[in-house]
């Protein structure tokens, strides 16, 4: 009986509980279940050990190349990981614990939450940011329905410099929803302005934009948020929350939603998550956001204390009117970004992105020296560039997986006429040495 | 506690970073540049340390705390589980979608596969996206296939139907999915009335989401007429898995007449709930909307390698980046291989038993609106204590003050005071009657000083918090 | 200034703190060390970042070849270790907290060590415990000093079937004390029990004995524990903990200092340690154990609790007439024992003994059926067995490393005319695939 | 808090064991065969990781409290050390002891090589030996060193000089190497005095062990005075590491005159004291006591490859199994390389100016019966708080209730009512402030209301123990 030692129970307590249970034995409590509702067949594998399990996963695991030497991005990135994220996130009590409904044995959570948000307004220089949501791709679509909410209008314009992967996701969120998404060819790795202007009509709810973008380059966005917000529409950008070390930050810029991805801010690559997905605003929106908001209040003795609040924007109080479906959002991803921002630190944070951007200069003259590279030249970069090979990409990038480099993502699957391109990401992880072995690998290949 | 923000000092750093070995780049322009630095906290690694460590220690949680908080399958979360996780940091996700990556991502591939496999025969669907990121992402998934599927048949369909017991999420998601939502009340007998939801259906309903056993934990006796009749206007049944702990290897959604089911892998599948999350709610279907899954899907083809298909034609398409919530998935497939069919079964089984043990000893004292035999979880109301001044969230601070983390509290809504109680498989006897002996004494308390209980807690970091304040003030953001 | 951020002060504070001290640098609060004595050299190399120290430490562990099969043992032992004691021994409040001196604040750590106390009593049968020695070798040095303390005698024996290394350390304890060690040479790989005999004089202040032995031989120490005690000297045995889950305890068997390495109970391989040593004894000689002793008692109020007691033994009181100068011991590793121990269970220990023992009786029948092998036939054994090569064993052990295998320990560096002897140790982790694997691999060898 | 074993459940099963792939041998003959199992508590997995999260929880550590605990050296313990650790856990030492097995060990064995080096640079040292497990083992190490290098000499020596301010260890260590022990005691000025220090000494002295900073925290101005003297007679002067966290870069035993010298890697080298232990004790001695140093010791041959020795004719043996403490040799290796030459500087520098701050922070509430520039710690007396019946107890009992880990009280022993404070280096000013804080509102309370300091503390899971009950009963085992 006793088979998993998950399941505690001796015999003689089943024995004691189904007595009181008024049951002969565990089968007769499933009798509210018809027998011909009964599953026929269960096919699970016998089970095993924790060291077996172990040893398993362990296999699994070694099924992968680990020793791969990344310079590849698109949404996930390769940094550092100062060893007291794991250490403190890994405390049973933060990540055992549920949603912090009741807030006074919940204030740990709560307290980081208020925290994280803070880290997340100073870091976008929004006024106020929820305590997570789901990735960077959910994330553009939230806000997207948040715009939607705010302006009551019908239209989503989205650059196409914007991942091709967060495109998608805005696009299934809102497959069945009586929304039109128009979206905007890239112009030499950059938004095109004039098209824009073409399209921004009473209609546009939100223009959704990534800084830097997809092909790496980083655009003023002052400009481009005064023109939308002249059309009456919001201005939603996408952003790399490392490159806010030194680049202005999207509140400075006038965005009026920020969001992005939280895996580079102490979560690892971990084949693609868990990470997390911030949304940050100006206070006007915060009735319309999405997901949790934990707030500052004082106990009935006045002592400072956190809760959950706005909650009547929640599924679990306005059901169908909700601002969102979420539920379980990304919490313990949230607190790895909160103890790594709060290890980096202010003058870290400056710093670690002057490392990244000081990396991929480094690497961007190295490859544009090779004969035939030529770099994509339209704007300033952060910690990854678009180059264009002499020859077709995809075939290189091949070759060189076999090496042990992941050279760049090839734009070939996600643009038209871009077989050549290819987007290289650079973090401070990356050594001279490694860029220097990329160039020469590069070079042998073309 | 100070926030890490009042304890921060300018200059202080936590951690040092690497030094560069390259010549640094000249600036950015100016409007680029930013000009002044994030106002993060400036704090020593110690100081970071201590901060978080205490910040901790004012939770309640599985490991310190028993964690009855109903329809949330508190569950213990098995540490060879984390160490599964840790085992696949290192790898890239953007790997395997390089011309020729997938080779060198087998495992992570292989195992995402097996998953898929495995839910699809606990749930008795037929195949399976692990994508969704948690139960209500899995729900908006599911319900965007549902109405693919409607679209690709031609059916023009505008609503989707829900018990009003179900979780809050259920509409909120088909919402998002862009369905209007008829509301089904619950009969006296605990489940969606059978007559009321019969009128409400029609040729335009595209689907109608049911949790089995519902939010009462109770086994709905009609499910397959419910079914049958939805089948019957062509709408589809959207099974809600966040109950599933109760019923593996006793009856499975498929077999029932289900057509997509999410699970959720942070209740049933063992792994932790982060304070909020991460979860992981992967989605499976019926071989008709296996068309419309999400991408990339995986596939095994003849000589047994994983490849993505990242193109297919009536997909939805992404529901997120990458792969899902990988290392929830890893946890989830350790556990499931470590438990075994037996194991499993097992679970359902002690969940189910716990469940109506404590049922059993506290309806002397709390009033039972549905009193059958339960599933993985009961739901009580103070209905008694409330005519003490008593209400449901004071039972729930006295359960704090004893070291209890309280019940779900007024959920489902159809309870009055509602307190549901989902003791889990993984809780002992001793745990069980410590936690029975709480309960009665709150309820004796409620009648013999009920200010007592109106006081609780007294023993936590803070007293009761004003939420009102919090709500107008929306104080979200330090300001100092 | 702030090179490091484990010295967390700034300039400004530096220059506060150093004005209320009344120095005008650090610099001047080194003044009491007279200038010619002042370092003239400090080599230590530039310091890193944490990502790069732990990089290095990476590349460090990987100058170890990690793809060893082990059939070694010889103190340390290749066991499972549940993840539990990992992450409840992680728990920084254990990990970072000093030895309990403040009961109040220190009940986690000291309830812990009683719980370890009586956990090793109910393994080994004995009466009383301390709270941990440094290792097994050291603890057996520590038992022989405590007998020569309880008899006031001068003289111990030592069964040449004890491991060498615990015979060294003994010595080496012993080295300049004005005390006899007399060594019994083994006799077919147990104790001679004749010789014995013969040197059981009223100078014997103890016995010292392994069981199971150096050998792999376990012997019934209740006609030896009679035989000493007849002659006035205490039993001292060295027992390997995990075999007490099948094998009669030293309690039982009637020894007087029962001791041990508690490496297999939970703590890993981890090159040779930490470690714990345990040492348990009948209550008689509870004063004249050495090391920590953890105590029950009640507050002023009557409530349960713990604290160290018997500290009047202790070099911190006694000094020079201290029962040991032990101070700091191996807390942290025995409550890694405890949690071990717990987990595994009553049932479980007895389990696991077995399942060693099952594997073991696997490979020493796959092994005797090689050619030319044969097995040391004088006792039975429980994971660890001796057998005899048709030729010296450390040519095919050296090669068999090669082939990522580490068959067993060839007795020659430590016995005389044993060159074709080899200590074989089987563990519960060690597969019937693995264990086939070396019956062929050395079947090729020999 | 319940005991493990009132837990305890018969038959329940805390973790699964691997299936048996062989088939079971035939039981042990009676007489070796265990009748009855050993009675290991039985619980859970939940049961077993809920129970000793909450002992956690009943302890101060330095991640949750400032611990300046003088002579102790509780400085922060960095994380990433810890997971330096990990990364040798599969390693079997044996390995290296096999006919060409040290081919498969380079790693483990160039690390040790390596912090031996380093360490010897620290002290001044010509080499050093890693095995020793512990501060006081490396102390006995040292001793039987020196008795070695005498006993190779030929000469005949029985006494080991040590001052009145010492360690216990250090009496207690040079008693098991077999010496007696002449004790000096403490001239007014705080050091060991001169005048009687010379009357002890005689051909008879091995060796003079001493502490510098000693355990006031203060340098001795004599010291090379001392080991001349000393060297005069022939003995050998050993030093005491414990308190090298004041002094490196700074000054080293070696230059001084110091033969022999051990280092407490759990102090200064930022390794955790882990409850109690373990730690680590590398001895370092000067060239004429290398040829005497425990085995196995590990060279480099002319190829950089690192090989183990193991019988050098006059080495006092083995001072442990295998390679001593290695993953805590690990982590100081980390760490010195992590810190590097200007980072350990600036330890010793800001464990200076800590403990100087916060000795002229509180001379004006307690007596400074020293009153000197300290180095890494200062001691004062609650000799004036004594005149209120407030005991250093008192305070330090006092301090729990606000949330510090109390300084070592009554000791060292030449100080009437001593409370030794050692903040490190890792503190910040904030939290020594705080510290201050306290401490002052300690010595005003002692006058004020000495009742409530008495009574203290109060937020404890229990108040004060009874110590004597403990130590008359013996109750040292459950018995239930």
């Amino acid at each position: 009986m006793n088979d998993s030692h998950y399941c505690p129970h001796t015999p003689e307590e089943i024995r004691e509980m189904l007595s009181v249970a008024g049951a002969s034995s565990v089968e007769e409590l499933f009798a509210p279940i018809p027998p011909e509702l009964r599953a026929k067949t269960f096919n699970i594998p016998p089970g095993m050990s924790e060291f077996e399990t172990f040893a398993r996963m362990q296999a699994i695991a070694a099924d992968n190349s680990a020793a791969m030497v990344n310079f590849i991005g698109g949404g996930f990135y390769d940094h550092i990981i100062p060893a007291v994220v794991d250490h403190l996130s890994g405390r049973a009590e933060f990540y055992t614990a549920y949603t912090p409904y009741q807030p006074e044995c919940s204030q740990g959570t709560l307290q980081a939450l208020f925290e994280y948000q803070t880290a997340i307004c100073r870091l976008t220089g929004m006024e106020v940011s929820n305590a997570s949501l789901y990735d960077g791709a959910t994330a553009c679509a939230e806000a997207a329905m948040m715009a939607l909410r705010v302006t009551g209008r019908t239209r989503i314009v989205v650059d196409g410099c914007v991942s091709p992967f967060s495109r998608q996701v805005l696009k299934t969120y809102l497959y069945n929803q009586a929304v039109e998404v128009v979206e905007i060819a890239p112009l030499d790795g950059l938004l095109n302005r004039a098209a824009l202007a073409a399209c921004l009509d009473e209609h546009v709810a939100a223009v959704l934009v990534q800084n830097p973008n997809f092909f790496g380059c980083i655009e003023d966005l002052s400009p481009l948020a005064e023109q939308v917000h002249a059309a009456g529409a919001l201005l939603v950008a996408s952003v790399y929350p490392i490159s806010l070390g030194i680049i202005t930050s999207p509140g400075e810029m006038g965005v009026d939603i920020a969001v992005g991805d939280g895996q580079s801010l102490g979560n690892p690559l971990s084949f693609g998550g868990p990470s997390f997905g911030f949304l940050a605003a100006k206070k006007a929106f915060i009735r319309n956001m999405p997901g949790r908001i934990v707030g500052e209040t004082v106990d009935k003795n006045g002592k400072r204390g956190f809760v959950l609040t706005l909650q009547a924007r929640e599924q679990h109080i306005k059901r169908h009117k909700a601002t969102s479906n979420i539920c379980s959002n990304q919490g313990l991803c949230a607190l790895r970004g909160l103890i790594f921002l709060s290890a980096v630190g202010r003058e870290g944070v400056a710093d670690l992105a002057r490392l990244n951007r000081d990396k991929a200069e480094y690497a961007k003259a190295r490859l544009a020296g090779i004969p035939g590279v030529t770099v994509l030249p339209s704007a300033p970069t952060f910690n990854e560039f678009t180059v264009f090979l002499p020859k077709p990409a995809a075939p290189v990038v091949a070759e060189l997986l076999k090496q042990g480099i992941a050279p760049g993502v090839p734009l070939e699957d996600y643009y038209e006429d871009s077989a050549n391109a290819l987007v290289v990401t650079v973090t401070e992880k990356r050594t001279k040495k490694e860029i220097d072995w990329l160039t020469e690998a590069l070079r042998a290949e073309l | 506690m100070e926030l890490i923000y009042e304890k921060s000092v300018p200059g202080r750093r936590g951690v040092k970073l690497p030094a560069s070995d390259v010549p640094p780049a000249p600036p950015l322009p100016e409007g680029l540049l930013r000009t002044e630095p994030a106002g993060l906290a400036e704090v020593s690694e110690l100081d970071l340390v201590r901060h978080f460590t205490n910040l901790s220690r004012l939770n309640f949680s599985v490991d310190t705390n028993f964690y009855p908080l109903g329809s949330c399958t508190m569950k213990y979360n098995a540490k060879v589980l984390e160490n599964a996780a840790v085992l696949f940091v290192p790898f890239h996700p953007m790997t395997a979608l390089l011309p020729g990556g997938g080779e060198f991502c087998q495992g992570s591939l292989g195992m995402l596969y097996d998953l898929g496999q495995m839910l699809a025969d606990i749930t008795g669907m037929d195949e399976v996206t692990t994508q969704p990121l948690a139960g209500a992402h899995g729900e908006m998934t599911g319900i965007l296939l549902i109405s693919a599927y409607h679209r690709a048949k031609g059916n023009r369909k505008k609503y989707v139907v829900v018990p009003d017991s179900s979780h809050g999420t259920n509409p909120a998601s088909a919402t998002i999915a862009g369905y209007e939502i008829i509301t089904v009340p619950t009969a006296p007998y605990g489940d969606m009335d059978l007559e009321l939801f019969r009128q409400a259906m029609s040729d335009e309903v595209a689907a109608v989401m049911m949790t089995c056993p519902n939010t009462l934990g109770l086994f709905n006796p009609h499910i397959k007429e419910i079914c049958d009749i939805a089948h019957s206007f062509g709408a589809l049944m959207y099974y809600d898995g966040a109950n599933l702990n109760a019923i593996m290897g006793k009856v499975k959604p498929g077999d029932v007449g289900f057509d997509v089911v999410h699970v959720n892998l942070h209740k049933t599948f063992g792994t932790p709930h982060g304070g909020g999350g991460p979860g992981a709610g992967p989605v499976g279907v019926k071989k008709a909307l296996i068309p419309f899954l999400p991408q990339p899907r995986i596939d095994m083809d003849d000589e047994g390698t994983f490849v993505l298909q990242t193109s297919r034609p009536g997909s939805i398409g992404r529901a997120a980046n990458f792969f899902g919530n990988f290392g929830i998935m890893v946890r989830a497939y350790a556990y499931i291989i470590m438990l075994g069919r037996e194991g499993l079964i097992q679970v359902s089984e002690q969940a189910v038993l716990n469940a109506n043990y404590i049922k059993e000893r506290l309806k002397p004292y709390y009033d039972l609106p549905y009193d059958q035999t339960c599933m993985h979880e009961c739901v009580f109301s103070a209905s008694r204590q409330l005519a003490h001044g008593v209400h449901a969230i004071d039972i729930a601070k006295f359960l704090i003050d004893r070291g209890y983390h309280p019940p779900t509290v007024y959920f489902p809504l159809i309870v009055k005071e509602a307190i549901m109680i989902e003791p889990t498989e993984t809780e002992s006897k001793a745990a069980m009657d410590a936690f029975i002996d709480v309960m009665i004494e709150a309820a004796r308390t409620a009648e013999s000083d009920p200010q007592a209980v109106l006081d609780a807690p007294l023993t936590m970091p803070v007293s009761r918090l004003d939420e009102t304040k919090a709500a107008r003030e929306q104080h979200v953001c330090y300001l100092g």
